[in-house]
């Protein structure tokens, strides 16, 4: 090893751990992609001048031809289609994992140390799921395989069968590494299994399954890493693993779920409302999210009802609204005539909690203003914002004028479940594309989105 | 339309049905206006606003009614009243306490078309034009302040060198919409507040407020349909009785403000429970108008009883004559909009509120409600 | 014999507290983007893929390598692009597409 | 030593100066107390309670004065009861609105030594006897609650069904205890509150209750040493007229509470003033007791001028006359031990406390601040 | 390297990183320290199964005395000293690296790759100066030197000199390895530098200097890790470097201090009141430390006062009480009788926050338990609570009752500065050795507070 | 003759990047403990005061070696004894002596 190459390789593994650093918070996302490209630039750059390599022209071949695909793709998609894209390109690095580990055994034909053929095995293995299994993947999500979970009988059996001789195989072929039937057989069985894994996951289900196999073929890197003998891609391969199985984690915590539930659980989607229609299906937004539109606002409207006054997060409230104006963000409260239970109920409430009148307007003051508002941030309150009020001559509420918060750019709705207020209707404005519903008591919630908005 | 609004004539009555704002509105939507004299004075809305609001100051009481094809009025109208006013009038105002036979004869002679406030219904879209929630808001604040003023403590807790004095303690009974605004107001002066109910939906709101709740075993259905309370047994008025009892020896204020619609308002504090509250307490019965939730109050009076002042007063909303009037007159012009919503302004009977909020047209008793009163009446 | 090995070993395990410990709280809505940095990342096996088509052994070494070059470079130069894409817009606070 | 409590004579004094709490303390501290009957039953202090506290119970205001050594009273003593007084006894009240030559005369032809409440020095040590303090709190508190019962509106903002009702718009004029309690107190039932004082400190105090204070150009030496506001020069008032009168136009509610100790208290509101105030909005002045702060203020009376309703409402404190008690007790019964404090149970004029507070001793004006009042008026 | 070796130093590592990881947290601090204790253990036995150790006798009577000495120590010694005991036991980390390198100067004497005796002199001195230097700390904190800031004229100068010296030395027997007067020279320096290091700086920076120094004796460690081409030596060393480092960062934030400051700074003493004698300094304790002794506590009193109503801090310190109330420890409002500026002040303010009546107490009624009582948190409370008022005769507050604050356990007092309040009279309970100033805005120190106690 | 460094270097590097990230926030009541605590983790180089003290090679390394043991021994366990004894007494939220 080249002491320079080797020192660059370091450089490069200290900016990929910076840049995954940043892209996990939101103000710094940005520089940490950017940090991992050029991270990424300088391993390629150096590794082009190692001495090993002796032919450049398929390499920059490869690369032009790669790079362009890329960029096109990443180009064109749209924003809509990035999960399904992720999910083909993490499908292309563990399919070249794969490849790397085969080339690396044919270039050694047989000649093998032993560390080098398990690493081999294990590329291959965990690199030609990842390669499958993310294509499913892709196709559930790209609409080109049925979206449903399938599942038949003897699954669960078929894959212990088919690990179980993936596992003996494995072992012929690190006794006998000249044994190459044995490594395509492995192959053929890695190539099923990555099917067999994702076909019974459900659509839903499809972001936690892509961080999963994310994290595979990471380690599938670093498995080549091995067989190589190369830091760099030890090094980046168990970053990636790592966080990625964090990751993995995070997301199903934010579903509710657990990796094994969604995994083998008997039927893969997640619907609230199961004898409702797909559209019906909500997420379980984090006051996380919350925090991080109202720190990207301009302009937000709270609008306050009886659940604030249930939950008694006046206080609370006031506190998110005065931390969010110092922040420089336009902040106002839409009190709605009859919010509450008792004419005047939100005002006795804010009051108490000393907000400002000059933040308050009534319905007429400021209806018109939620069109041109990033955030209406709904606390507790639901029949005054229903918008069946203004459509459906069925509703009991039709006729009452309501408060237009479902014109705002995003609506960010703070109440424990989906349950109807006072006039036993349901709320349409929960299933619309830009709310977030964020469960939970009140005041909890908000005092969650303090913390996150303080740090 | 021509919509005219004689000067309140019964006593005490500080309100008046339009406030010049309204007055705006409704000349905007094409009507005229026109308002006797003075009618604003007791509520600080003196002549000079109704003209700049481009209302019609009228002189002569008959020559206003005379004029006219809407009357907008508070009080139920009076036999002077009745004299003046033209044939085939539009009447819009409270009527529930009026509805005498006497009453019928006249509206129906006249071909008067009267509207109750009290019977709009209450449903979502008419909680614009809903009077009674927001007269009984006033009487709710009122009440408190009222209370405040006659009991010889503070109201709020104080910790001072010159000792602790400890919180007033307010009751409740009966959290509708008077007994909540109460409930609030007390809160916030300061006071430590339960309140009581037979709706068990109200324990929820109460304590939305800060206030307790006083637990008793509730019946299930005390609600009805319309979301009123229902008259309860007397089996368990005993021991609704009992258990406020207990708790009136405790407090220094009671509120009381148990009302079942349409009906005389039950009994809960009886004179011997009044003995047993401490000197200088205060009791506020607003339920005095259907007769009083207390044994001894005497509607109209404040009377001092066993070391107890009971403030058995009538038509609170009228003590806040500013507010009341803006209110009324805000809840009146939306019914008002509403009647006459459609294109040629028809009645329209097929309306729910229409229908519902209907006593007398065309010479007839068109209401449901009072029509199976009346017969009711006739029978027993 | 086992050294190198050895070697891997401890680098990998440094690496894993490394990648343990600068994930540790990420909103849902940073999900999607964070979830496509590490992919394009992992794209690294692109190093690898680099040595064995430059390697030049055998003709199938080769190809295999070359085939490992152009998806490996469309999983990192997509990848990279696709976040970065993603980052722009969302930190402009537009909505959810 | 044998403490007596004579009824109080003056018109419409509810309160008592010793409760039975206050009792019990001093009997422990081994003295005596007599009480004449009837002189709680105001405050609702009955002579049950005095007697369950083992006082003795007096039928006889002669007897009674004849009995004791130590008199506890709240207002300055009328010539009847000057009669009624034994040679030598202690008499401990208010006094300073008292101090005429008749009054020395007659406390010094009988030898009286009397302290006067007023003048205890207001000290950190002092606190818990400083009834001017206690009073002026229940002052404060009742002037928002008598102004929301005189103002036709709701002091909170309510956005309601029947329209967004605006908040009262409160105005405090001077911001010592009394002024800082109205404050408070208005806060809570939801008014805006604006507040003024001649005194800079003031600011921060106003601030740290909510309301807002109204800036002007003060005098760097407001203040007196003893914490008091100066008298300020013509010149000044004039300007301070000017700010106040345009902020009265704009607020419902005026609440006037500026005094100078021991002076006529300074005309901040004129009649031109109350001219361009709001129909229905009103002032309460709680200064009326020395002349008023608004200029056509009638001491004890309410009066209605130019749409405005003015009240100059004297003693307040005993409209609270059961809380109003337990303080004023508390303070006089803090003072009477710190006078007596030393073994032998005798004053001692070494004392601050005692030497600012004493007025007369021994047949002589002893009062530092009262002989160089009655120098100055003997001067003039 | 033995393979099974090999395995237990990574275990070791990884219990070493966990017990680190555990020590940064009150919660968890404990069981850090054991899991460290563990891994060490692990470490030291499977060195002594290596081939390389030939001579048992001597390692474990080595064994026996150090242990001996270092449990009487630690088992003696006052809990006021431990500062002292650390900066000892530094030292010695610090003197044991500076010796192995010795040791292993002399077993290969002169025949030594670059790398290694590179890696030896950086050992070496870095290991002597974290020697002496925390010594002279440990004399100090004890007593034995001096504590104040010894500073002459020519010192930064004569730093300058040694330290080139030291360099050109270095560089005079890296070239030639064989040159053993060099490497003794560059003792010389090093113990020399050591000692210079540290005396110009005063008793209260110690803590910082210490930290400093452990960083460098981790650091020493992994030079000699380097000698000895032995993993575990580096991580932990890195390991300790690192985190040392951050402390440092740390603690110099916590001081308001930078590391420069504190080490060239001309005056080396903090103290608030220079005028004043050593009694009255305070020390800036944080929102961090009021949690801890708030989480910690049983019976908790708060003692508002004028500063609250100024900071409008009530709603926060209601949500911290009903925070604390959760967790079960029981919590009092002491309300005295002239707080704030006008009668019931506080009442008016408390009532605003909601705070229930029951929670409050009045002088007489809570003034018997405060010496029962584990935390007294005065907000914005200044003379209600001064002790002079019991005590001081000439004091304007004499005579006045006051709040007992003074006798809890520990009194945490959050004001913004050391300012009298109303009465213009200065606090001893400022002073006093059970009180935790915490300066700052009162709504945003109790707000801090709660973000803390969350987690 | 490099690569080994190489290797050491990759650790170290690692190991540092773990040491950052392990400790982000620790309060002021916690400063001494884990100073303590790291201190007494320093103490690792009795591990290679173990093999100078037990290589046997010459007087000097040994007896170099065994002041090696005895000190950095004492660091250790009275470092890993002292922190002990403070978190403990600190759990039980005595007051600060
Ligand atoms: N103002 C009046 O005078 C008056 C009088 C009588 C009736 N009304 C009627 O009351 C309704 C008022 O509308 P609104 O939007 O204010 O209330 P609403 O429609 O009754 O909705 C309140 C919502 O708050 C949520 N909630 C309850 N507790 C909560 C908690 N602790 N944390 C978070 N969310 C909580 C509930 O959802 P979850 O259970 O899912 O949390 C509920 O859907 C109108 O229909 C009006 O007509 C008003
Ligand atoms: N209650 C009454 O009726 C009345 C009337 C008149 C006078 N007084 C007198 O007022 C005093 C009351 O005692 P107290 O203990 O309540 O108040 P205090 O002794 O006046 O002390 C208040 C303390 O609060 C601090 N502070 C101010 N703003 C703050 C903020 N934003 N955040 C944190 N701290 C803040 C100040 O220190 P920093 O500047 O360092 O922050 C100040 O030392 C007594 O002396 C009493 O005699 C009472
Ligand atoms: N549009 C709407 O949805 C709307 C509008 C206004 C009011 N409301 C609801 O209608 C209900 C009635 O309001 P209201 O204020 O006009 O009622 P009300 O004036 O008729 O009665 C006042 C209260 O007294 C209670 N009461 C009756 N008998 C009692 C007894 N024996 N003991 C104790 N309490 C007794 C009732 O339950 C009621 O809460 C309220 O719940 C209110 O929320 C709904
Ligand atoms: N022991 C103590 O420390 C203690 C006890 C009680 C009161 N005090 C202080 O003494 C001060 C006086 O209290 P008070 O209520 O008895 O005062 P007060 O009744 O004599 O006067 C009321 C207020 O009117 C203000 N005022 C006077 N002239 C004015 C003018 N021209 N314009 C506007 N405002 C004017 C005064 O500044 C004062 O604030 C207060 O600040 C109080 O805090 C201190």
């Amino acid at each position: 090893m080249n002491i320079i190459i080797a020192l660059a390789y370091l450089l490069s593994s200290i900016l990929f751990i910076l840049g995954l650093k940043n892209l996990g918070s939101p103000k710094t996302a940005r520089r940490g992609n950017q940090l991992a490209m050029t991270a990424m630039l300088i391993a390629i750059i150096v590794t082009l001048t190692k001495n090993e390599i002796l032919d450049f022209t398929l390499i920059i071949i490869g690369l032009i031809i790669g790079s362009a695909i890329g960029a096109i793709i990443a180009r064109k998609v749209q924003m809509t289609a990035v999960p399904q894209m992720v999910a083909l390109f993490n499908g292309l690095g563990g399919g070249a994992s794969a490849l790397v580990a085969l080339a690396e055994y044919n270039r050694f034909s047989g000649d093998l140390r032993i560390d080098v053929i398990i690493s081999m095995v294990v590329s291959l293995f965990i690199g030609t799921v990842t390669f499958t299994g993310s294509l499913v993947a892709f196709g559930k999500l790209q609409g080109l395989i049925r979206s449903a979970p399938v599942v038949f009988k003897a699954q669960r059996f078929l894959n212990i069968l088919l690990f179980t001789l993936f596992l003996i195989m494995g072992i012929i072929v690190i006794i006998n590494p000249a044994n190459s039937t044995g490594l395509l057989i492995i192959l053929a069985i890695a190539l099923i299994l990555g099917i067999l894994f994702v076909m019974p996951i459900g659509g839903a289900d499809m972001p936690v399954v892509i961080s999963t196999l994310n994290s595979c073929s990471g380690l599938a890197a670093a498995a080549t890493g091995f067989v190589l003998s190369n830091n760099i891609l030890i090094i980046c391969g168990a970053l990636v693993g790592a966080s990625g199985f964090i990751l993995t984690r995070i997301m199903c915590k934010a579903m509710n779920r657990s990796l094994v539930n969604i995994i083998f659980g008997p039927v893969g989607t997640v619907s609230v409302n199961n004898n409702n229609n797909d559209k019906r299906k909500v997420i379980n937004y984090t006051e996380e999210d919350a925090s991080i539109m109202l720190e990207a606002a301009k302009k937000v409207i709270i609008v306050p009802g009886y659940g604030l006054a249930v939950a008694q997060a006046q206080f609370a409230l006031q506190e998110l609204v005065t931390m969010l104006i110092n922040k420089g963000i336009h902040v106002r409260y839409a009190i709605h005539p009859v919010a509450g239970r008792m004419p005047g109920h939100m005002n006795v409430l804010l009051a108490e909690a000393n907000v400002s009148y000059d933040l308050l307007f009534d319905l007429n003051g400021i209806n018109g203003e939620f069109k041109n508002t990033d955030v209406a941030l709904i606390v507790g309150a639901n029949d005054v914002i229903n918008p069946s009020a203004r459509t459906n001559k069925e509703s009991p509420l039709y006729g009452m004028p309501i408060l237009n918060a479902d014109q705002a750019k995003t609506v960010v709705i703070c109440k424990r479940s989906l349950s109807p207020g006072f006039s036993g209707v349901d709320n349409e404005l929960f299933y619309q594309e830009n709310t977030l519903m964020i469960f939970g008591d009140a005041k909890e919630s908000i005092n969650k989105m303090i913390q996150l908005l303080k740090t | 339309m021509k919509i005219g609004i004689p000067k309140e004539i019964y006593e005490g009555e500080k309100r008046v049905a339009i406030v010049p704002k309204m007055v705006t509105q409704l000349i905007n939507d094409g009507h005229e206006v026109f308002i006797e004299t003075g009618a604003g004075d007791k509520s600080y809305f003196v002549d000079a606003k109704y003209e700049r609001a481009n209302a019609v100051i009228v002189k002569d009481k008959q020559l206003l009614y005379s004029e006219i094809d809407v009357i907008f009025k508070i009080q139920p109208p009076q036999r002077e009243e009745f004299e003046m006013m033209k044939d085939g009038t539009t009447y819009i105002g409270f009527l529930s306490s009026a509805l005498t036979a006497e009453f019928f004869k006249l509206m129906n002679e006249r071909y008067i078309t009267s509207f109750a406030m009290e019977f709009i219904p209450r449903i979502s879209r008419t909680q614009s034009m809903d009077a009674l929630s927001s007269m009984a808001s006033i009487a709710g604040y009122r009440a408190v302040l009222t209370a405040a003023q006659y009991l010889g403590k503070f109201f709020p807790l104080l910790m001072t060198a010159a000792g602790t004095i400890p919180p007033a303690k307010v009751l409740v009974v009966g959290a509708g919409v008077a007994g909540l605004q109460a409930i609030a107001t007390a809160r916030r002066l300061g006071a430590r507040v339960e309140a009581f109910d037979t709706r068990p939906a109200v324990k929820e709101q109460v304590e939305s407020l800060g206030a307790q709740f006083i637990e008793m075993e509730l019946v299930a259905d005390a609600e009805t349909t319309t979301g009123y309370a229902k008259e309860m047994t007397e089996e368990f008025m005993k021991k609704e009785r009992e258990i406020i009892g207990d708790r009136t020896a405790q407090n220094h204020v009671v509120i009381t403000t148990a009302q079942l619609f349409g009906k005389k308002a039950p009994i809960l504090i009886t004179e011997e429970m009044v003995k047993k509250m401490q000197e200088g307490s205060v009791i506020i019965d607003l339920a005095a108008e259907q007769g009083g939730n207390c044994e001894i109050t005497e509607p109209g009076k404040n009377i001092c009883k066993h070391g107890v002042t009971i403030c058995g007063l009538l038509n609170l909303p009228s003590t806040l004559p500013i507010d009341a009037s803006s209110m009324y007159s805000r809840n009146i012009t939306q019914f008002f909009r509403h009647l006459y919503s459609t294109e040629d302004r028809k009645l329209d009977f097929e309306d729910k509120i229409t229908k519902s909020s209907c006593v007398t047209h065309n010479g007839e008793i068109v209401n449901d409600y009072v029509i199976k009163a009346i017969r009711k009446g006739a029978n027993t | 014999m086992i050294e190198p090995l050895l070697v891997s070993v401890y680098i990998f395990t440094l690496a894993i507290f490394v990648g343990f410990e600068t994930i540790t709280k990420v909103p849902p809505l940073l999900h999607t983007p964070l979830m496509s940095g590490t992919n394009a990342i992992s794209g690294i096996t692109l190093v690898g893929a680099l040595i064995s088509a430059g390697a030049g052994h055998s003709t199938l070494s080769t190809v295999l390598g070359l085939l490992a070059v152009i998806i490996a470079t469309i999983n990192v130069v997509g990848g990279f692009m696709v976040t970065d894409r993603m980052l722009e817009m969302f930190k402009k606070g537009k909505k959810k597409n």
